[in-house]
């Protein structure tokens, strides 16, 4: 059963523009989809190499802008841009890489929060290239959704096997070595920076891909947008953490979960609140209700500090946890 | 049963604050609007949808309106990159969208049929302005412009330095961008007193406006003129944070209670008697939009979105923001073209003093010296 | 005076220590010896309780220490002279003889307590003002006996105070240990240097993966075959 | 050509000299043991030569090359491998993969990597541990996982820091055992300990250094006799005894 | 010349508040050896505090010191016990999960804030919020002066307690070694707490010196949690004398760099500093490569 989930999976996304028709569904999924990939990426570096990066908006912007360059100064089809995002992004990550990684753990974590507001500083400043706050904007390929969905769809399964892929052979082993104890690894004739700096790169590459496709779909973007902090690189961080830190399947179970959560929270539960205003026509409930939707951003925050004092490897890393918490799981439960 | 009329607002994040009060003017009109019979009898329902102020939660938020609750139209939409992001999918949907706050001049210059635009785009901010240094401030002949680094300063003083330049003669001796939320400006200040400029126009949001002002008091800086580039400088806040300093301070505006609309101050009255705060350029678009709406929605032959969409084309009625009516002049298709004003701080309160003929008092030209006051 | 009886302790779901039960009397110096990893550490760690015991209880002068929090056991005078030492490395060597002497009395009392110290170990004297951090490794262990006697204990525990120290100094700490007991203060040592040890205690336990097999006189158990064989290597 | 050499090292950290001009050769074949007081320079000595440290001046040599500011990894793939004095576990991996990481430095494909590390982890008696992970370890099998790893690059030097501190006399037996069987296989050893149970038996040749000075080097019973030594590390009673 | 003295007084003035914030991040770094990316956040809150007192109840924001140090003080101590403190005892893959924490919380104090007092702007005009005196040509903003003396003492005040008092001392040894404070008899988890009280209410009183001459809304805590970052790092983390040097490095780096380069690059010249700070001075910062 295990061992046919993830293609009992890729079936059902295979199959769901077909059964969903819905735009605002389908729209939901190519999020799912993007954030899958960044996570992908983000766990490289972050849960198996254990480098953790607070900076993933500079590679997914750097993605973005490349994307929204070619289209807009080059006339090339951002589509040739997806790749070439990637490139961009690793081409940041590269020299970044090479001068900070002499840094470890939090430190690194900082520097890459330094490159993220780097990044959005120079997006900004630089208007002559990249318009500076006023974006780019280019007009959309297709108006289905569906072409847009299976393109996420191949990049996602793409990032998801070759990250399985890669931690399966001898990259993985050294990751998590890394991870483990750099002095070690070191001393064992893993060259630390030369793989810390492999880890970072895929990262970035993936990163990128998922921004030039995010430019591609919204056909916008802005400093603010793309090298946002809070709502790119903590999203990443999110995605990462709540599906499960070190996990192949963390960063879709994330994904899944982050954007259903916000979507829920947005608009209400599902316009729960609304549908049971109008219901029992109280006034209470309508409060309540504008209350619970204004309040997104705050249940992230909470989401995050129940997670990570609860379930701090994530879903699938706590999953024994959780099916301890079941009364059906039988599980034996932890000892406190 | 009523008719259904998407609108998208950022109701959370940091744009909450506008969004709040776009959103509040809206169900101050809609329920003028429905208490005063409504759309031929029937109710307009107004759906918020929050974007947080960001574009893919704004796609979600229009996604679902046009798909799950299938709006007869949206409006609303704020800044310009949710606007955008948003409005593609309208067209693409072929559902009419009333942008009404959204400033980037991309916006209308797409050739897009189903997207209109009530307000000017940020190139046209300081026409009003202009026509006063042609005709007041003629001994005006350098100019440093500061401006914050987003969309509207960017764009806005841009525009404007090539427009000092081009038609106006000016020398701008002077441009330089700042991060929003600087806590001292004085070194970007010192800077502009030693090159002595005739004219400091700046586009900023309303603190770093009072900021700037009061360091400029506290340097002792005396141009002839300080401008502001509508947004920060017309703002309650503006007032209260800057107290004394903010007199005779200039500014280009789109709207304030004293613009020669009708309805406009009442509009305003009402909004604060409902809601306790002042309101804005921004309510008034918004409050504006909503008649739009609804007036299109009445003339409209049938409830769908193509009919709907051909009758915001017709459109041509006054509002509290001033005449509405879809143009096409240079790039730009289905875009209302409105004059700017310029408003200056006398006595405590904003009073219109250009164009002349709808000046509420009269301007006082030069800046009077902060230390000779 | 301690008292541990019938305890067993878990790490998460992995138990180390089974029914572990033993005594230290008055002015003794009494001896935990053990292979790697049976749990001797562990003992200690749970009597100055940074380990809870799950089962069985510990007494100190009749007070139930395992009910206390680690605080809570200093003031009682049972200090724990961790293995490695443990100092604060970015202090200096009278700052951390000071951090010995937080409470009651040993606070009111800390300047006459830091004269003694100095008396004991001249060598800390001459360097009180040195970062703690670039001791030489004696050194840092007197210092780390020393940060000990400041709370002016009843009873002592060390942890393996001879770990991978040079021949010279080994001899000079356990010297010391003798020194202090003879003062009147209790000991429980734990080991690896089991010759030594057994011929300086007056009783002495043999944990063996996390239980107690054998106790004794130090003559006793040196003379032990079992002893003998596991320990001693003979 | 000598097989390993350090000549004249020097290493200072700020104003203090750790390790003030040190030379000496091991050959091959041979256990060299280290000895000192604490802090005398001897785990610098094997941080300068894996080069977690770079000199301040000196050099190592091996094998007639000048490895002296290779990069650690690179010593390690010249065949230069090391435990640490305070162990390094990969402590959430199993002990296998961590032996299979450092195979990696040997092997070409993941199935050779896993031949070898089960390999050594039968020759180091450790197999039966193979599916633990590492931080559950006790310590004495922790320091074995530390030599494990270090045979599974196959080196042919091996630099042993204190592996058998906190070994209680029994354990230790065993534990001389495995550094003899080490050596018959081939390997030279270079080996730092406190106990003289340990290094006067099986070190060929001993170095004393104090204060990051040599003192005394020759056979163990030369060492263990100089005065020098006596003095600044056995002291009076060792000599006696 | 009175370009460059106007912008040197800019940077030490701007530069002695810079330090206050970066103390309180400095002690909580040293203690939990986390890095308090809610910094910010705190400070919002005190400002907030401020606000009230001034607004509601008509108290002068240098008293109201007296409220919003306290105040966020308690608010730290809820923090790190609740929050915080029960994140040791739980295993994970990232030892970054305490820093991740405080980024939840800096999303929950935002969001909090706004409820209350929705996203408008809000300031404290006081008599002398735009008054100057000049020495010579160059302005001293009155406010940012007071504010300055002020934050100098509360640094020494710090300095004293960290040196001389048992308390302090402890928060010390707990920052370099917790287990083995805990055998000292500290009761580290109430020090982690009461640090982190500290931290807090030190910042909070950096929010409430700021507000005269500042202005106040829900997300103005993310860029002063990134200049807290910056300070901490720049003063070489652990160290209250670093702080103060951190921040005053910091407020004239932004001064001059606006003065010269451009007030766009007012941010940028803070993290490009930060950035070759943690290249070119790693053995500076001892801990950078132990943590
Ligand atoms: N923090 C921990 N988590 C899990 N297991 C632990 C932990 N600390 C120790 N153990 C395990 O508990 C057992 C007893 O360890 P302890 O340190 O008490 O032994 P010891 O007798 O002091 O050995 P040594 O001579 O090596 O110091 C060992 O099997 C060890 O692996
Ligand atoms: N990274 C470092 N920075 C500063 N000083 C150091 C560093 N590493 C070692 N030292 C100092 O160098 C000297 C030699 O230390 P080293 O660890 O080599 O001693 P050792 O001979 O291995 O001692 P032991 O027998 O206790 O392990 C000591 O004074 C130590 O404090
Ligand atoms: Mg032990
Ligand atoms: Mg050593």
């Amino acid at each position: 059963m295990k061992r046919f989930a993830p293609f009992l999976l890729l079936v059902i996304l295979i199959l769901f523009p077909l059964l969903v028709r819905d735009d605002y569904h389908q729209h939901l999924m190519i999020l799912v989809l993007m954030w899958v990939v960044i996570g992908a990426g983000w766990n490289v570096i972050a849960g198996y190499t254990g480098q953790v990066s607070f900076g993933d908006a500079a590679f997914f912007g750097t993605g973005a802008y490349t994307a929204g360059l070619f289209a807009t100064k080059l006339s090339i089809s951002p589509w040739w841009a997806m790749a070439a995002g990637g490139v961009a992004a690793m081409a940041v990550a590269f020299p970044f890489g090479w001068i900070c990684f002499r840094l470890r753990g939090a430190y690194f974590a900082l520097a890459t929060l330094a490159l993220n507001e780097v990044m959005r500083h120079i997006a900004t400043i630089w208007e002559d290239l990249t318009g500076g706050m006023v974006g780019i904007l280019i007009i959309q390929t297709f108006v289905s959704k569906v072409p847009y969905y299976y393109i996420a769809l191949a990049l996602a399964v793409a990032a998801v096997i070759g990250v399985q892929a890669v931690m399966g052979s001898k990259w993985g082993y050294y990751f998590v070595s890394i991870r483990e104890d750099q002095d070690a690894a070191e001393s064992l004739g893993i060259d630390t920076h030369l793989y810390k700096m492999i880890s970072l790169n895929i990262a970035a590459f993936l990163t990128g891909m998922a921004g030039s496709l995010y430019m591609n779909y919204m056909g916008f973007i802005d400093p603010e947008v793309v090298f946002s902090l809070h709502d790119i690189s903590i999203m990443a961080i999110l995605v990462g953490i709540v599906g499960g830190v070190g996990t192949v399947y963390g960063p879709v179970v994330g994904a899944f979960i982050m954007v259903a959560v916000h979507e829920f929270f947005r608009t209400g539960f599902f316009g729960f609140f609304k549908g049971l205003a109008a219901l029992t026509g109280s006034q209470a409930i309508t409060t309540l209700a504008k209350y619970v939707m204004q309040a997104h951003v705050l249940g992230f925050g909470i989401l995050v500090v129940v997670v990570i004092l609860v379930l701090p490897n994530g879903i699938v890393g706590d999953w024994k946890k959780i099916t301890g918490w079941l009364p059906l799981g039988g599980g034996r439960r932890s000892a406190a | 049963e009523g008719i259904k009329v998407g609108i998208i607002l950022p109701l959370t994040g940091k744009l909450a604050k506008f969004g709040e009060i776009e959103k509040k003017s809206f169900d101050l009109a809609f329920e003028e609007i429905n208490a005063a019979g409504g759309v031929n009898g029937k109710r307009i329902d107004p759906i918020i949808e929050d974007t947080t102020g960001k574009p893919d939660v704004g796609r979600s938020a229009i996604e679902k309106l046009i798909a799950r609750d299938k709006v007869v139209m949206v409006g609303g939409g704020y800044s310009s990159s949710v606007t955008w992001a948003t409005i593609a999918v309208a067209q693409q949907r072929k559902v009419p969208f009333l942008v009404n706050t959204g400033s980037a001049d991309k916006i209308t210059e797409q050739g897009w049929e189903y997207i209109f635009r009530l307000n000017p785009p940020v190139s046209e901010y300081p026409k009003g302005f202009a026509s006063f240094l042609q005709n007041v401030a003629t001994d005006v002949k350098t100019v440093a412009i500061l401006h914050e680094n987003t969309l509207f300063g960017q764009s806005g003083s841009k525009k404007f330095k090539k427009q000092c330049e081009k038609s106006l003669g000016l020398d701008v001796i002077m441009k330089e961008g700042y991060e929003a939320g600087a806590v001292d400006f004085k070194p970007l200040l010192v800077k502009v007193k030693s090159k002595k400029p005739d004219l400091v126009y700046m586009v900023s949001y309303i603190m770093d406006a009072a900021m700037l002002i009061r360091q400029s008091k506290e340097l002792n800086l005396n141009p002839k003129l300080f401008v502001g580039g509508a947004a920060g400088f017309t703002l309650p806040e503006f007032q209260k944070s800057t107290g004394a300093a903010g007199e005779y301070i200039f500014s280009a505006t789109l709207w304030t209670p004293s613009v020669p609309y009708p309805g406009a101050k009442r509009y305003f009255d009402k909004f604060v008697a409902r809601y306790g705060t002042p309101t804005e350029y921004h309510g008034a678009e918004a409050y504006a939009a909503a008649y739009v709406i609804a007036d299109a929605l009445k003339r409209a032959k049938s409830l769908t979105p193509r009919a709907v969409r051909d009758a915001l084309a017709e459109t041509d009625m006054m509002t509290v923001f001033g005449p509405v009516k879809f143009i096409s002049y240079g790039k730009k298709t289905q875009q209302n073209r409105l004059p700017t004003f310029l408003v200056q701080w006398l006595n405590g309160k904003l009073e219109t003093v250009w164009p002349k003929e709808v000046s509420t008092a009269k301007y006082v030209y030069p800046f009077p010296k902060w230390n000779e006051r | 005076m301690l008292e541990v009886k019938e305890i067993d302790v878990f790490y998460g779901d992995l138990q180390v220590l089974w029914d572990v039960t033993f005594e230290v009397r008055r002015r003794e110096i009494v001896v935990l010896i053990g292979a790697n990893g049976a749990g001797k550490s562990t003992t200690i760690r749970t009597i100055s309780s940074l380990l809870n015991p799950r089962r069985g209880t510990i007494l100190f002068q009749g007070e139930r220490l395992d009910l206390l929090p680690p605080h809570g056991i200093i003031e009682r005078g049972v200090v724990h002279v961790p293995e490695g030492r443990r100092l604060f490395s970015e202090m200096s060597v009278e700052e951390n003889l000071v951090m010995g002497s937080l409470y009651g009395e040993a606070k009111t009392k800390r300047r006459d307590t830091l004269r003694h110290v100095y008396e004991l170990f001249p060598r800390l004297l001459e360097r009180r003002k040195q970062m703690a951090g670039t001791l030489s490794g004696g050194e840092q262990q007197m210092l780390a006996i020393g940060r000990g006697l400041m709370s002016l204990p009843h009873l002592m525990m060390f942890d393996e105070p001879s770990l991978g120290l040079a021949p010279i100094l080994v001899q000079e700490i356990f010297g010391m240990i003798r020194r202090i007991n003879g003062e009147g203060v209790t000991i429980l040592l734990v080991e690896q240097n089991v010759h030594q040890t057994l011929a300086m205690c007056d009783r002495a336990y043999a944990l063996e993966n996390g239980r107690i097999v054998l106790s004794g006189t130090g003559e006793e158990l040196s003379a032990n075959e079992h002893v003998r064989e596991a320990y001693l290597g003979i | 050509m000598r097989f390993f050499e350090v000549k004249n090292l020097v290493k200072y950290f700020g104003g203090l000299a750790a390790v003030n001009d040190v030379s000496f050769e091991v050959k091959e074949g041979e256990i060299f043991g280290l000895i000192g007081p604490n802090g005398s320079g001897k785990t610098t000595i094997f941080n300068l030569i894996s080069n977690f440290h770079s000199p301040t001046s000196g050099s190592v040599l091996f094998k007639g090359r000048d490895i002296t500011g290779l990069k650690t990894h690179r010593i390690c793939k010249a065949r230069i491998a090391r435990t640490f004095q305070v162990v390094k576990p990969l402590g959430r991996m199993t002990v296998l993969d961590n032996v299979v990481a450092a195979a990696f430095s040997r092997a070409k494909t993941k199935h050779e990597a896993r031949d070898l590390a089960m390999e050594t982890l039968e020759f180091c008696g450790l197999a039966h541990r193979k599916d633990m992970l590492a931080k559950s370890l006790p310590i004495g099998e922790r320091k074995r996982l530390e030599i494990t790893r270090a045979m599974a690059t196959l080196p042919e030097l091996l630099l042993l820091d204190e592996t058998a501190a906190g070994l209680n006399p029994s354990e230790l037996v065993e534990a001389i055992d495995l550094i003899r069987k080490i050596r018959e296989k081939g390997v030279t050893i270079i080996i730092v300990e406190h106990i003289m149970k340990v290094i006067m038996t099986i070190s060929d040749r001993i170095h004393a250094i104090n204060f990051g000075r040599t003192i005394a080097e020759g056979t163990p019973g030369e060492v263990a006799n100089h005065p020098a030594v006596i003095e600044a590390y056995l002291g009076e009673a060792y000599a006696r005894g | 010349m009175e370009v460059f003295l106007q912008t040197l007084v800019a940077g030490i003035l701007k530069g002695g508040l810079y330090g206050l914030i970066g103390i309180g991040m400095t002690l909580i770094m040293g203690v939990m050896g986390i890095i308090n990316l809610a910094h910010g956040q705190l400070m919002m809150v005190g400002m907030y505090i401020t606000f009230v007192c001034f607004h509601y109840l008509g108290i002068d924001p240098y008293f109201a010191l007296l409220v919003s140090m306290p105040a966020l003080f308690l608010l730290g101590v809820a923090i790190q016990k609740y929050t915080l403190n029960p994140l040791i005892e739980v295993e994970s893959i990232l030892p970054e999960n305490q820093v991740l924490m405080t980024v939840g919380i800096g999303m929950v104090l935002t969001e909090v804030a706004r409820f209350i007092f929705s996203s408008d702007y809000k300031s404290v005009q006081t008599s002398y919020s735009s008054s100057s005196f000049f020495i010579g040509e160059i302005s001293f903003s009155l406010a940012l002066t007071i504010a300055f003396f002020i934050a100098v003492a509360f640094t020494l005040f710090m300095f004293w307690f960290l040196l001389r008092t048992d308390l302090g001392r402890s928060i010390r040894a707990t920052a370099q070694d917790k287990d083995a404070a805990l055998l000292m008899g500290v009761n580290a988890q109430r020090i982690t707490i009461l640090t982190f009280g500290i931290g807090s209410a030190l910042v909070a009183a950096a929010g409430t010196l700021l507000m005269p001459i500042y202005y106040l809304f829900p997300d103005i805590g993310g860029p002063f949690t990134r200049k807290a970052f910056v300070i901490t790092i720049l003063g070489g983390l652990g160290s209250t004398v670093g702080a103060i040097f951190g921040g005053l490095t910091l407020g004239l780096a932004e001064a001059f760099g606006a003065t010269y380069i451009g007030m766009a690059f007012d941010d940028m010249i803070g993290l490009v500093i930060f950035i070759l700070v943690l290249i070119f001075l790693p053995s500076g910062f001892k801990r950078i490569t132990k943590v």
